[in-house]
């Protein structure tokens, strides 16, 4: 890690840079937070560990508009959404420089604190780190797999290669062991019964908090469709469980074919609702019906809902 | 708030019959924004329109709601009455109550019930109408013809007759087309060149028509009035303006004996040299160099054309230009072509050269053809004794091999032929098998009853189902006779295929670029198949000829004059007035993401950066705007718009959410 | 036989041979294609009707459908897509079937489809080469 | 109201949305052919199918529409040339993720329905009422408080 602060350090002194985007140290040692670093003294409370889950390629878009250039650490999976913002005009690439940062997946905090109350401090979480991380808690120290506590998007693992860098730092190492639809395949097995007891019983949690949209890289819209008056669609209280169905339905519905499947929806949601099942659903109709697609994978392609074939499948047909 | 008047119309009884029409008005009275409700005995009469326009004054309504027969009837009807009591036209909404309601349903209470509805979904829409301006925009007073065949030239001679600039664009070197080709034409047996090459000298000497002979449509855009088209004018590498036309180049050019290249207005019965003009009549009679099969062009050697050239005209260094072009209307005439009979393998056609095509045999029957007009097998090139005529191949047919229309000519071409054979060589023996004779015309059927009657030509109600090369160069043909329930086994000595016809290829290539609509079949659709018969869906876009679907030489001569007129009728106008029903961008949620543009078929949305200012935001950025004057109003962008930007006027977001919500109250 | 079962015979012969006799427009191409023609009291163009007509009797005691050599030569070439010869061949198996020469084992059927052979070539095969 | 009376039969409240050049002259061809379909249907216009926000399918379902149903043009035949096909693509997708939801396929359809189609029309809607009957009423998506 200190390699990538002397070399961010580096690119804001020479110049090449005027700020750098990263993650900052937080209080805890298992919550470092998305932020912009304007001088290189500041850096010194950059920090990129297996908690540095968030996907910081939709801060580029205010800091596209900033004078000089911006260095921005990007995930693999990150790029995919950086390209998506490029396609759609929201970020200006000559204005970012991207240091593709290896990737050997991403920490579940709740998994980790399952069993472990009290915790005062987790180490070798570090890219190099080793196999295992260590937990230091009120109650005595312990021992866990870094792999047992990955976030669960990390199991159905895009890969890890950048797909749009200026440079790379550090080694990734490869951490897809698990079938990326395989929950969707089981919602899709269900009775129209049971899905609707299994939507309803998740999407009952929701709170409307929208951080799903503030963090959601494909939600990029200054003002979006759920502040647009003319769909009546804004300003849904959670007064019944009615409108978190229409939420998130609208909500993926308008990410289809955008979305990178890069998980933060789900990462961040205070109740723990899978939103991904959503966005993977879009994602495995539109392979199935269209071929497959990866949106960001190529910031020229055309998305699959502003495309069309003369032979397309007719709706209600499945495949 | 709208000051809304809602009008039930009786429409004698279609409406009354089964729609309690006095309920509807009591019951529409108290929905928000109606102040005046009434009923009448038809709306759209005199009396009627009278009683809308005192109520407007009367009561100084603000909107309207006609619930009438369906808007596609009456809606202009009522927009105009709107307009003399000094309402916009757009605040006017009509509820189908007739073809969607009163028509369909038996039961009166249930009719009733769905009348109130759909007047109640009329009124929620009213509320939200807001005044449409309809916008001008300028015609340019000059016509293009993509095509440069029969259908092409009768466009463009009657365009430049009423005074109007026409252009012609044809891809091949010469104008005339398919019926260049041909060598009688029925039903009066005229020659086809002699009535068609006098118009097209006329075409070429007329001071309104420019001629684009060897050039290709690259790109259109605009609309209509005001369509930019860019013009490929291919090399020619033979100067226009020095050529003489006196064909020496031709008769010099080495390649000219050695009879490598088929020549393609022959339809490769006879070879051409790679200097030439398709043919003696070509207008203009300037030849093309064809660069893929010269040797100069291969090799860099050779040059005898431009050696010889009397009038220095051969110039090897010409290059395709692209001219832009603004025109007010344009006209498909792109014609027609036969199918390829690579899979009627049954048939023989690739396997014996005297199984041949009915363009091919009007060749081989064509003084100026490859035979000087004399009929004779291709193989041995002895005069044929016996012909069978094989009718419907590849038309009428259900499988992807061929088509599934009737090519409407084939019946009587084949009927020409055989009584032109018969009257040169009255003891040739000619069968044709057919499966129904089609002669819908002013003396078609006269036509064909007379090569049975005065010609005894044998017409065999039946099909072929193989035809056998023989050793002895004879073919054996395997049919039915259907009326006598007996197989037929014959030999002959040619076999004449009428191949169904299709549209050109890179028909569709023109049509997307027009933004016209197209069929399964690769023709032309029109704008409505009984009233609109030579206009296409798509403003200031004509149809003419075989773009559009089979037809004969004067069905085309007549569709041609009837788009003439169309393109006059809107040439004549200074100002088009554009339809206001546009879509709209809030730049306030524009995020300039182009998706809006991506499925635009228009072209219509650009971008550009703009100050945006509202609360909690103020800055510059990109965001979308629509040209008014090349929206059609589709409203794909609208429900592609990620944030709701995009809305369309007249068919609002907000009106469609609220028709939504009074229908399912 | 009575309306009800010959509307039910007429539909079998269209779900075995997955043709619609009401798509002839009887031009004889088949008639004019066919090896057998001579032999045939039912002529190929005429297989359509017997159904359409419902006088699956006639067709089921025709020579034709025993003349049939299944050489394919109707189906290849049927501008409509009616063709004639797997209707007939529906009509064969329509006998077959009510016979109970099945030798086919049920679970063997899906192996040996093929939309394009009739079904008439798998049976006689079989029947031929089991043993 | 007596216990023993018997239910009055459940009728449907379909929502169709019609492309005003094809499926809407469909609808009013099969009016002036006097074929009937049930009254359950109500049709609003619009320019082309590709106009038809998903927002519309999702309302509707809102505020109690047991069925929602889209005409347009047939593939290759849009006034607008590519509407439908987006409207397809759009739709296919939209379907699907209901359907996962639990909102029966049966709810929702597209059919393509020139404007010289109309006995295609009524027969479309006569068939679509009678599957959305006997899917009874939709209750997974409604606004429990637009209804009483």
């Amino acid at each position: 890690m200190q390699g990538l602060i002397d070399r961010l350090t580096a690119l804001l002194s020479d110049g090449t840079v005027a700020r750098v985007i990263g993650w900052k140290k937080g209080d805890m040692a298992y919550n470092p937070e998305p932020h912009m670093f304007e001088t290189a003294e500041s850096l010194k409370d950059f920090v990129y560990d297996g908690f540095c889950g968030a996907n910081l390629s939709k801060m580029m878009i205010e800091a596209s508009k900033l004078e000089g250039k911006t260095a921005v650490c990007l995930k693999p999976c990150d790029t995919y959404s950086f390209n998506q913002l490029i396609r759609e005009h929201r970020v200006v690439r000559e204005n970012a420089y991207i240091i593709g940062v290896g990737c050997r997946g991403k920490l579940d905090i709740e998994k980790i604190k399952k069993g472990n109350k009290g915790i005062t401090s987790i180490s070798g979480t570090e890219l190099d780190g080793s196999d295992d991380i260590k937990i230091e808690t009120i109650y005595g120290d312990k021992n866990i797999s870094y792999k047992d506590a990955l976030l669960d998007r990390c199991h159905v693992c895009k890969g890890k290669d950048h797909m749009i860098f200026d440079e790379v730092w550090g080694e990734s190492k490869d951490t897809a062991d698990q079938e990326r639809f395989a929950e969707v395949e089981k919602i899709e097995a269900m009775t129209p019964e049971e899905k609707f007891a299994f939507f309803r019983n998740e999407l009952s949690k929701c709170i409307r908090c929208n951080a799903c949209r503030n963090v959601c890289p494909a939600c990029s819209c200054r003002k979006c469709i759920f502040d647009n008056t003319k769909f009546d669609a804004q300003q849904k209280a959670n007064v019944v469980s009615f409108e978190e169905r229409m939420f998130h339905i609208i909500r993926a519905f308008h990410v289809a074919g955008r979305c990178t499947d890069c998980g933060e929806c789900s990462r961040v949601c205070p109740e723990g609702i899978p939103l991904h099942l959503f966005n993977r659903k879009f994602i495995k109709d539109i392979d199935k019906f269209y071929g497959e697609f990866q949106a960001g994978k190529d910031p020229e392609a055309q998305s699959p809902l502003t495309d069309f074939t003369f032979e397309d499948i007719e709706p209600g047909e499945r495949g | 708030m709208q000051r809304i008047g809602v009008f039930v119309c009786h429409c004698g009884t279609n409406i009354a019959a089964t729609v309690d029409v006095k309920k509807v008005v009591e019951l529409v009275r108290f929905e928000p924004g109606v102040v005046f409700a009434d009923d009448y005995m038809y709306m759209c009469s005199e009396a009627g329109q009278e009683k809308i326009i005192a109520a407007i004054k009367e009561h100084d309504l603000t909107g309207l709601v006609i619930c009438s027969c369906s808007p596609r009837m009456h809606e202009k009807t009522f927009r105009a009455c709107a307009e003399k009591a000094g309402l916009n036209p757009y605040m006017v909404e009509v509820a189908n109550i007739r073809e969607q309601c009163s028509w369909i349903h038996k039961d009166r209470e249930e009719a009733t019930e769905k009348a109130v509805i759909l007047a109640r979904a009329a009124i929620a829409k009213v509320n939200l109408n807001t005044p449409l301006q309809e916008g001008e925009s300028p015609v340019t007073k000059r016509a293009l013809i993509i095509g440069g065949g029969i259908a092409g030239i009768q466009t463009a001679l009657d365009i430049a007759d009423a005074g109007y600039e026409v252009d012609i664009v044809e891809r091949e070197p010469s104008i005339g087309g398919r019926m260049s080709q041909f060598d009688k034409t029925f039903p009066t047996l005229d020659c086809a060149s002699c009535i068609l090459t006098p118009k097209m000298v006329e075409v070429n000497q007329h001071p309104n028509i420019t001629l684009y002979t060897y050039s290709e449509v690259e790109g259109v855009s605009g609309y209509v009035g005001n369509f930019d088209v860019k013009i490929r004018k291919k090399a020619r590498s033979v100067d226009m303006s020095a050529c003489t036309g006196c064909g020496e180049c031709q008769a010099k050019c080495p390649l000219g004996k050695m009879g490598k290249i088929p020549s393609e207005f022959d339809r490769g019965l006879r070879t051409r040299p790679a200097i030439y003009m398709p043919f003696a009549q070509a207008v203009p009679a300037v030849p093309v160099i064809d660069r893929e099969n010269c040797t100069y062009f291969k090799t860099g050697k050779c040059g005898v054309c431009a050696k010889i050239c009397p009038s220095k005209a051969v110039n090897y260094e010409q290059e395709d230009e692209i001219v832009t072009v603004k025109y007010g209307a344009i006209v498909v005439a792109t014609g027609f072509d036969i199918i390829n009979l690579d899979k009627f393998g049954e048939y023989a056609y690739n396997e014996s050269p005297d199984v041949i095509t009915s363009i091919e045999l009007e060749r081989l029957m064509n003084a100026s053809g490859p035979t000087g007009g004399h009929l004779e097998r291709m193989s041995d090139h002895k005069q044929p004794k016996d012909i069978v005529f094989i009718q419907c191949v590849g038309s009428r047919c259900d499988d992807e091999k061929g088509k599934p229309y009737c090519s409407k000519v084939c019946c009587m071409y084949t009927a020409k032929h055989a009584m032109l054979i018969k009257d040169h060589w009255p003891d040739t023996n000619i069968t044709v098998f057919y499966i129904d004779v089609r002669t819908p015309g002013k003396n078609f059927d006269e036509f064909y009853r007379r090569a049975v009657e005065q010609y005894h030509v044998n017409y065999v109600k039946g099909q072929v189902g193989k035809v056998i090369p023989q050793p002895d160069g004879s073919l054996l043909v395997q049919g039915v006779d259907l009326l006598d329930n007996k197989q037929i086994m014959k030999k002959t000595d040619m076999v004449v295929l009428a191949a169904a016809v299709e549209p050109n290829k890179g028909v569709r290539k023109i049509a997307t670029m027009l933004t016209a609509s197209i069929d399964n079949n690769d023709f032309l659709t029109e704008a409505h198949a009984k009233l609109r018969p030579v206009e296409s869906p798509t403003a200031g876009i004509f149809l003419s000829g075989m773009a559009q679907g089979p037809k004969d030489i004067p069905e085309t001569v007549s569709q041609a004059g009837a788009a003439a007129v169309k393109v006059v009728g809107l040439l004549a106008k200074d100002k088009l007035k554009t339809n206001p029903c546009t879509a709209k961008c809030d730049p306030m949620f524009c995020n300039g993401c182009s998706t809006c543009a991506n499925v635009c078929p228009y072209g219509a949305i650009t971008y550009e950066d703009q100050q945006v200012r509202g609360p909690g935001v103020n800055e510059t950025r990109r965001v979308a705007v629509v040209n008014n004057a090349l929206c059609q109003g589709c409203g794909a962008c609208t429900s592609a718009c990620p944030s709701g930007a995009m809305d369309l006027q007249g068919f609002s977001n907000r009106q469609i959410t609220t028709e939504v919500d009074s229908i399912c109250r | 036989m009575t309306k009800q079962e010959i509307e039910k015979k007429v539909e079998l012969i269209k779900e075995i041979s997955g043709c619609d006799p009401y798509k002839c427009m009887k031009c004889g191409k088949c008639s004019g294609s066919c090896p057998a023609f001579n032999e045939m009291d039912v002529k190929p163009h005429q297989f359509a009707s017997y159904i359409v007509n419902g006088d699956i009797e006639s067709l089921v005691s025709s020579k034709s459908l025993w003349k049939c050599l299944t050489c394919l030569a109707c189906i290849e070439r049927c501008p409509r897509s009616v063709q004639p010869g797997k209707l007939i061949d529906a009509a064969r198996q329509l006998v077959e079937r009510e016979r109970g020469g099945d030798y086919l084992h049920a679970e063997d059927i899906p192996e040996l489809l093929d939309d394009d052979v009739p079904q008439q070539l798998l049976v006689s095969a079989y029947r031929r080469y089991r043993r | 109201m007596s216990m023993n009376e018997e239910k009055t039969e459940f009728r449907p409240l379909i929502v169709a949305f019609c492309c005003n050049w094809c499926s809407y002259a469909g609808a009013d061809l099969a009016g002036s052919s006097r074929l009937s379909y049930p009254a359950d249907v109500k049709i609003i216009r619009v320019p082309c199918s590709g106009r038809v926000n998903p927002m519309f399918i999702l309302r509707a379902f809102e505020r109690g529409a047991d069925g929602v149903i889209i005409c347009g043009c047939h593939p290759g035949d849009c006034h607008y040339s590519t509407g439908n096909y987006y409207a397809r693509r759009r739709m296919t997708l939209l379907f699907s993720m209901l359907d996962y939801m639990g909102v029966e396929n049966g709810r929702t359809r597209v059919e393509w329905c020139s404007a010289a189609e109309g006995v295609k029309f009524s027969n479309t809607m006569n068939e679509f009422c009678e599957k959305v009957k006997s899917l009874g009423k939709s209750v997974r998506l409604g606004d429990i408080r637009c209804k009483d």
